[in-house]
């Protein structure tokens, strides 16, 4: 893992954030911190049933309640269109967006929105909750996405129909989308297979459980402009939802983003944004709303509960020839779980001639899903992976060989279709396979080691980067990614490096809508990639406007030496004629002329005037991610928990630009994982409430349940960074709940097919 | 409702305010006095964010009535630091990269202020014991238990 | 000629033809030569002459990011995938 | 949050007429970590709460080898592991107030509070009836002692009548060759609601083999915590063995009566009973030997 190696100065190193200080002080502002003059505070009164028709709502007692200034319902809203709208990173249907941020006609899980007071307190404003009145006709819930799949099933929307493969059917059913991706002739594969391991799998709602609520502050003013505080992933994609919500022009819409206290993919989709701004538009003031950790977990966007069937065939070398899944995938109150992507994984570690993969989106009373960190993937890979590992018990093989044997490359073909580029996967599984951790028997009773690996694409999309050279020699970044993982710091190394000076010179502000150019969400583990990709182009664009202005500042001064004589002619001076290395610009024509990076910026008022780079970026070659876990445990026969002894995490990080957060970054999506394979999940009663929506029963990993996380950064490059930068933020939650699960199985001699693998569940399989 | 009137000490400077006796210590905090630093998590003791010192003591500041602080001394995070320097726990957590987002970086240390206060020269089982009632879902907890053992260390040359 | 890879999706509009070579220097054009031969597929790729918003193109392994404008190699692959976002 | 009134009493007498002119729509605040979460989630509504910690008689903590120890109903629990002497002659005590909640819980946590939010699974009631503690109650009528087994009497309900508060639980001196241990089962290492708790006792003859006297209080498994007699029937009298503990085990899961919850099955819950009761005796029988325990 480089440290400042001799190729870079900055990439590599580990600086302190720039906006540390704050954060250790307790001055940076989040969005829960906001006070503006006059701000009330706002409430949202929540549905109490999971399958309700809404017949009506009264809100003249709590409209009188001293302090309230305002009550307000879907009423209060523009009528949602039924079309689909670009938000940047996704394309959403705009009356299933607004209908999730406030019922329409259904309520379609327990906690769903329904009305929303301001009051001069929150106090107050939670009284006149309980003085609204709404009267509903209660229907049956339907909770788990195998019950909701049949035909007998009650329907959550009654004119969605299902669409077969692509082609839009007539058929009522809360199925939404029926995928499928195929490869070659699985038929034929599993003929020629000599063992064949299958499987189902199940695993439960898990969250994001970011520590700060959601929040927002809104104030529309008298002149119709919309300004918005919040903590998001996103400001541009919050401004394109509200405006698209409430009817507005991107324009008239400013959103600020506060810090944000952790995201994870949960705070990208709007649920209190448009309701704060219509409460601030009736009550003629500012409005800010936090949610409770019990709305977090009622009403926000958990990830997908699934049922998952694997199939696979290998031959007798190890040779994996057919594999099949079919994974279905609750996406909550309204279609769109990221069960694709989840297709799209499962098998992308190996290079299988042939697969089919079959993916089903099916909506149930629960919270619409969001994304949560390689969104759709960990479902997966807990059904390949224990697969995998079953296959190589039955053939004899060490389970890192079979992955070896059959593990992807460049040129390998996804069952999606495309080839792999330049991947890092089997870098990942050697590596494993050498590290002192493998090599170290485990010793003792009770006791398994599991191994298992994980992929994820990466995305690109789009990023803005400013910089303004300052007289002193030092560099202003603008950019709009808000800095959850220490982007602020791996944005300006990387502009330092291309401007060739410190770190500490390159001063980075994230600011909002009306501060940069376009720039997408901080999530797809894009943000060092592509916000870093603009950030170089930005620079790039600095040192050569400085070169221009040298070229025309040096050929001025040649003017001199030449007066008027012949040779002027044949020597001009041109940008071409500049270089430029370690801070220092040179004359290729004549070496007595040279200037450093402090020079110029000194002299910008005398050169032409202020020097600005800009660069917008859409990078093309995103490089996908590829992490091998290896992970040993301890189980208590007498009472099924599970112990985490030691836990190594291998992983290709293109190039670590600073390698304590990309540990970090894997260090969090590690022990994200562990949690979410040992104790976290949705628990729901028979009506569909939800009965553990707090901290003490939605059971997070604390520090007493862990060891200390270790983390092998492989660095293999990727080519379409200038870099050599892939993202590292989500495949590390990708390997952990399948490698918790074959671990238990080696201390206990039972396959898991279900996640959590809580106490009393292992408990069970124990006293089979 | 009336309001009680309230004198208490926070951060060393004598301080008084307003408040209904159902606000928290944390509400009161953060939305009448302006000391934001002291961040809200779940607001029923299950998280740790909102970890404040009362008389020294290390207590979650959302499950304390603001007019239960009369006569009593509290410290939050923005009482840490001097002019001058960051507290060394601080200091650490920079330098191990022990926050990512930084929402339960406040409620860890002042967590680790009162461990250190008792235990200057803690075990790591010790840390990740007395840091248990602190969530963190950024880190994976590795870098913030290697902050304090290091600030401890520090701290016990100083 | 680019290599069109038509997936399990699509295939129930080409008769179970996986894979064919299509003439056109962009994927706009790539599109109306692959309706010619199979009808129907144009409505499953595109709405108002743009992409679907559920369907990404990927040629020779590469999301493309001009839509119906991406050019398109001589023997490049292009395969119709669903978009990716992340967590 | 409802609004109400706080006041912070300064005696036992101005507490008891707080309480007794309010009944049901009054409280008593301790250290509050149960009672203002169920206020903030409006499990609970009253018009008035009473603050006691300034009053003297529940901040009480003392200890001497004859009377054993006096703890007041407001000393939160950091206090008491925090007295090493006290630490050091109950280790069984500390084995549960060291459990309640996360450090932060336990700077504000009682125990007098703990034992009158009467949780089924509260962590510190099987132990202190494994210790023959006593309640002392004021009230109207004056102050009365309750054995501590027969305080709680159903979920969220004891034996406190109208106007009455705990003042202070009082604990016999350790018997000589006396040991306790307790164990609750959670999911994680920290910061869950107990599964299972077990509160186990011994006294053994001077041979350090036989068992004169015995408790075995369990948490979690019925309405309220349970002493279980039939438990310590069959190992007071006889020499220690697997057997006897084992049947000892087989009598608290038969006395049990669990629920199926979010936290846990009635199976789990029942075959927990058995594993915490042979644990909680072999380290209770260890410390009654004189040996220490290892410790979180």
């Amino acid at each position: 893992m480089a440290e400042a190696t001799a190729e870079y100065k900055v990439i590599g190193t580990r600086p302190i954030r720039p906006d540390g200080a704050d954060k250790v002080t307790g001055r940076a502002v989040y969005g829960g911190d906001m006070r503006l003059t006059g701000m009330l505070h706002g409430k949202v009164l929540r549905s109490p049933h999971a399958h309700a028709r809404i017949k009506s709502i009264k809100t003249a007692k709590a409209e009188a309640l001293p302090g309230v200034k305002a009550v307000i319902t879907v009423q209060d809203f523009p009528v949602a269109e039924d079309r689909m709208a670009n938000l940047g990173e996704m394309a959403v249907n705009v009356k299933l967006l607004s209908n999730n941020v406030i019922a329409a006609d259904k309520v379609l899980y327990k906690g769903h929105a329904v009305a929303a007071v301001a009051a001069t307190s929150p106090h107050i404003a939670e009284e006149a909750l309980g003085l609204i009145e709404v009267e509903y006709e209660v229907l049956p819930p339907v909770l788990h996405v195998l019950d909701a799949m049949k035909d007998e099933a009650p329907l959550l929307h009654e004119t969605m129909t299902t669409t077969e493969l692509g082609q839009k059917t007539d058929k009522h059913s809360n199925i939404a989308n029926h995928m499928r991706f195929l490869l070659g002739d699985p038929a034929q594969g599993f003929r020629e297979a000599d063992v064949v391991i299958e499987r189902e799998f199940d695993t439960a709602t898990v969250h994001q459980g970011y520590i700060e609520p959601h929040n927002a502050t809104a104030l529309w003013n008298e002149d119709g402009h919309l300004y918005i505080w919040t903590s998001t992933q996103g400001a541009f994609v919050v401004q394109r939802q509200a405006a698209e919500i409430l009817g507005l022009p991107v324009s008239q819409v400013s959103v600020t983003p506060c810090e944000i206290g952790g995201g994870f993919g949960g705070k990208i989709s709007v649920y209190l944004e448009p309701v704060a701004a219509v409460l601030s538009r009736k009550a003629g003031r500012p409005v800010k709303i936090i949610m409770s950790r019990i709305e977090e977990f009622e009403a926000t966007g958990p990830t997908p509960a699934s049922h998952i069937k694997v199939k696979m065939g290998a031959k007798k070398d190890g040779r994996i020839v057919a594999a099949e899944a079919s994974l279905m995938y609750e996406a909550g109150a309204f279609p769109g779980s990221p069960v694709g992507a989840g297709c799209m994984c499962i098998f992308s570690p190996y290079a299988i001639p042939n697969m089919q993969v079959d993916g089903y989106d099916v909506v149930v009373n629960k919270p619409k899903t969001a994304a949560y960190r390689a969104p759709g993937a960990t479902n997966a890979a807990f059904a390949s992976e224990t697969v995998v590992d079953e296959l190589a018990e039955k053939l004899g093989m060490d389970p890192l060989e079979i992955r070896r044997l059959n593990g992807a490359k460049e040129g390998d073909r996804r069952v999606d279709g495309p080839t792999f580029p330049r991947i890092g996967y089997l870098e990942t599984v050697h590596a494993a396979l050498e590290h002192e951790h493998y090599a170290t028997p485990l010793t003792g009773p009770n006791r398994g080691r599991g191994v298992a690996s994980g992929f994820w694409f990466n995305v690109g999309f789009q990023s803005t980067v400013v910089i303004n050279v300052n007289a002193d020699g030092t560099a202003s970044l603008v950019e709009g990614s808000t800095d959850i993982g220490g982007t602020r710091a791996s944005i300006a190394m990387q502009a330092a490096e291309t401007l060739g000076i410190p770190y500490e010179d390159v001063r980075p502000t994230v600011v909002g809508t009306d501060g940069i150019g376009f720039t997408d969400v901080t999530g797809g583990s894009r943000t060092t990639f592509a916000t870093g990709y603009a950030a170089h182009e930005a620079a790039l664009d600095v040192v050569r406007q400085m070169k221009e202005r040298l070229a025309r500042r040096w050929d001025s001064e040649m003017e001199q030496e030449f007066e008027g004589q012949a040779e002027r002619a044949t020597v001009r001076i041109t940008p071409d004629d500049v270089t430029y290395a370690h801070g220092a610009f040179k004359c290729a024509k004549d070496a007595g002329k040279s200037m450093t990076f402090k020079d110029v910026a000194a002299q910008m008022a005398r050169m032409g005037g202020p020097i600005t780079g800009r660069a917008t970026s859409q990078p093309r070659g995103v490089g996908g991610a590829f992490a091998t876990h290896i992970v040993d445990v301890e189980v208590d026969p007498d009472t099924g928990k599970v112990t985490i002894l030691r836990y190594t995490a291998v992983q290709d990080v293109g190039r670590a630009i600073h390698p304590s957060y990309v540990e970090g970054q894997i260090q969090g999506g590690v022990v994200q994982g562990i949690g979410w394979a040992l104790n976290e999940e949705f628990v729901y009663s028979d009506s569909g409430n939800m009965v553990n929506a707090s901290f003490l029963d939605y059971r997070m990993p604390t520090t007493l349940d862990l060891p200390m996380i270790e983390t092998v950064l492989e660095e293999v490059p990727n080519p379409g960074h200038p870099y050599g930068v892939r993202g590292v933020g989500e495949v590390p939650i990708v390997p952990p709940v399948a490698a918790i699960a074959n671990a238990i199985y080696k201390a206990t001699g039972k396959r898991m097919t279900h996640s959590p693998m809580s106490p009393g569940y292992v408990l069970s399989k124990l006293l089979e | 409702m009336p309001k009680i009137h309230v004198q208490t000490r926070i951060n060393g400077e004598d301080i008084d305010f307003l408040c209904e006796s159902r606000q928290s210590l944390l509400e009161v905090l953060r939305e009448e006095l302006g000391l934001t630093g002291t961040k809200e998590g779940c607001s029923n003791g299950n998280c740790g964010a909102c970890s404040v010192l009362l008389d020294g003591v290390l207590v979650d500041s959302c499950l304390v009535l603001a007019v239960e602080t009369a006569g009593r001394e509290v410290s939050t995070i923005e009482g840490l630091a001097t002019p001058s320097q960051l507290h060394p726990l601080q200091q650490k957590f920079l330098e191990h990269a022990a926050l990512q987002c930084g929402i339960c970086t406040p409620g860890f240390i002042m967590a680790a202020k009162a461990l250190l206060a008792k235990n200057p020269k803690p075990t790591e089982h010790q840390v990740r014991y007395w840091l248990a009632g602190n969530l963190c879902r950024c880190t994976g907890y590795d870098k913030i238990v290697r902050a304090v053992l290091d600030a401890a260390a520090v701290m016990e040359k100083a | 000629m680019a290599i069109v890879f038509l997936s399990a999706m699509l295939q129930p509009l080409t008769g179970g033809v996986s894979q064919v070579r299509v003439a056109g220097r962009t994927i706009r054009t790539i599109i109306n030569n692959l309706e010619e031969r199979f009808p129907g597929i144009k409505d499953r790729l595109l709405q108002d002459g743009d992409l679907r918003p559920d369907v990404a193109v990927a040629i020779d392994g590469e999301t493309a990011l001009d839509g119906v404008a991406e050019p398109v190699g001589e023997d490049s692959e292009v395969h119709f995938i669903p978009p990716i976002s992340g967590g | 949050m409802q609004a109400f009134d706080y006041v912070a009493a300064r005696t036992v007498d101005e507490a008891v007429s707080l309480l007794s002119a309010k009944g049901a729509q009054a409280r008593v605040l301790a250290g509050g970590t149960d009672l203002i979460v169920q206020l903030r989630e409006g499990r609970r509504n009253l018009e008035l709460v009473v603050d006691v910690k300034k009053i003297p008689d529940v901040n009480v903590l003392t200890y001497d080898p004859q009377n054993g120890l006096q703890l007041g109903a407001a000393v939160p629990c950091h206090r008491i592991y925090g007295d090493a002497t006290i630490a050091r002659a109950y280790p069984g005590l500390m084995d549960a107030f060291q459990l309640v909640g996360g450090t932060q819980i336990q700077g504000r946590a009682s125990v007098g509070g703990n034992l009158c939010n009467s949780s089924p699974a509260a962590d510190t009631t099987p132990t202190l009836i494994a210790h023959r503690a006593t309640c002392v109650i004021a009230g109207p009528n004056g102050r009365r002692e309750v054995p501590v087994e027969q305080f709680c009497t159903g979920p969220g309900r004891n034996v406190l009548g109208n106007g009455e508060f705990l003042v202070a639980l009082r604990f016999p001196a350790p018997a000589k060759n006396f040991g306790a241990h307790y164990l609750r089962f959670i999911p994680r290492n920290e910061m869950d609601i107990a599964v299972v708790g077990v509160g186990s006792s011994v006294v053994l003859g001077d041979d350090g083999a036989t068992v004169t006297a015995a408790r075995i209080a369990l948490g979690a498994v019925a309405p309220t915590p349970l002493l279980v007699d039939e438990a310590a029937a069959a190992l007071i009298g006889k020499p220690i063995s697997d057997t006897t503990i084992a049947q000892a085990a087989t009598a608290a899961q038969a006395a049990a009566r669990p629920i199926s919850d979010m936290r846990g099955t009635i199976e789990q819950r029942r075959h927990l009973t058995g594993v915490l009761t042979r644990r909680t005796l072999q380290g209770a029988i260890a410390r009654a030997r004189g040996e220490t325990l290892s410790h979180a």
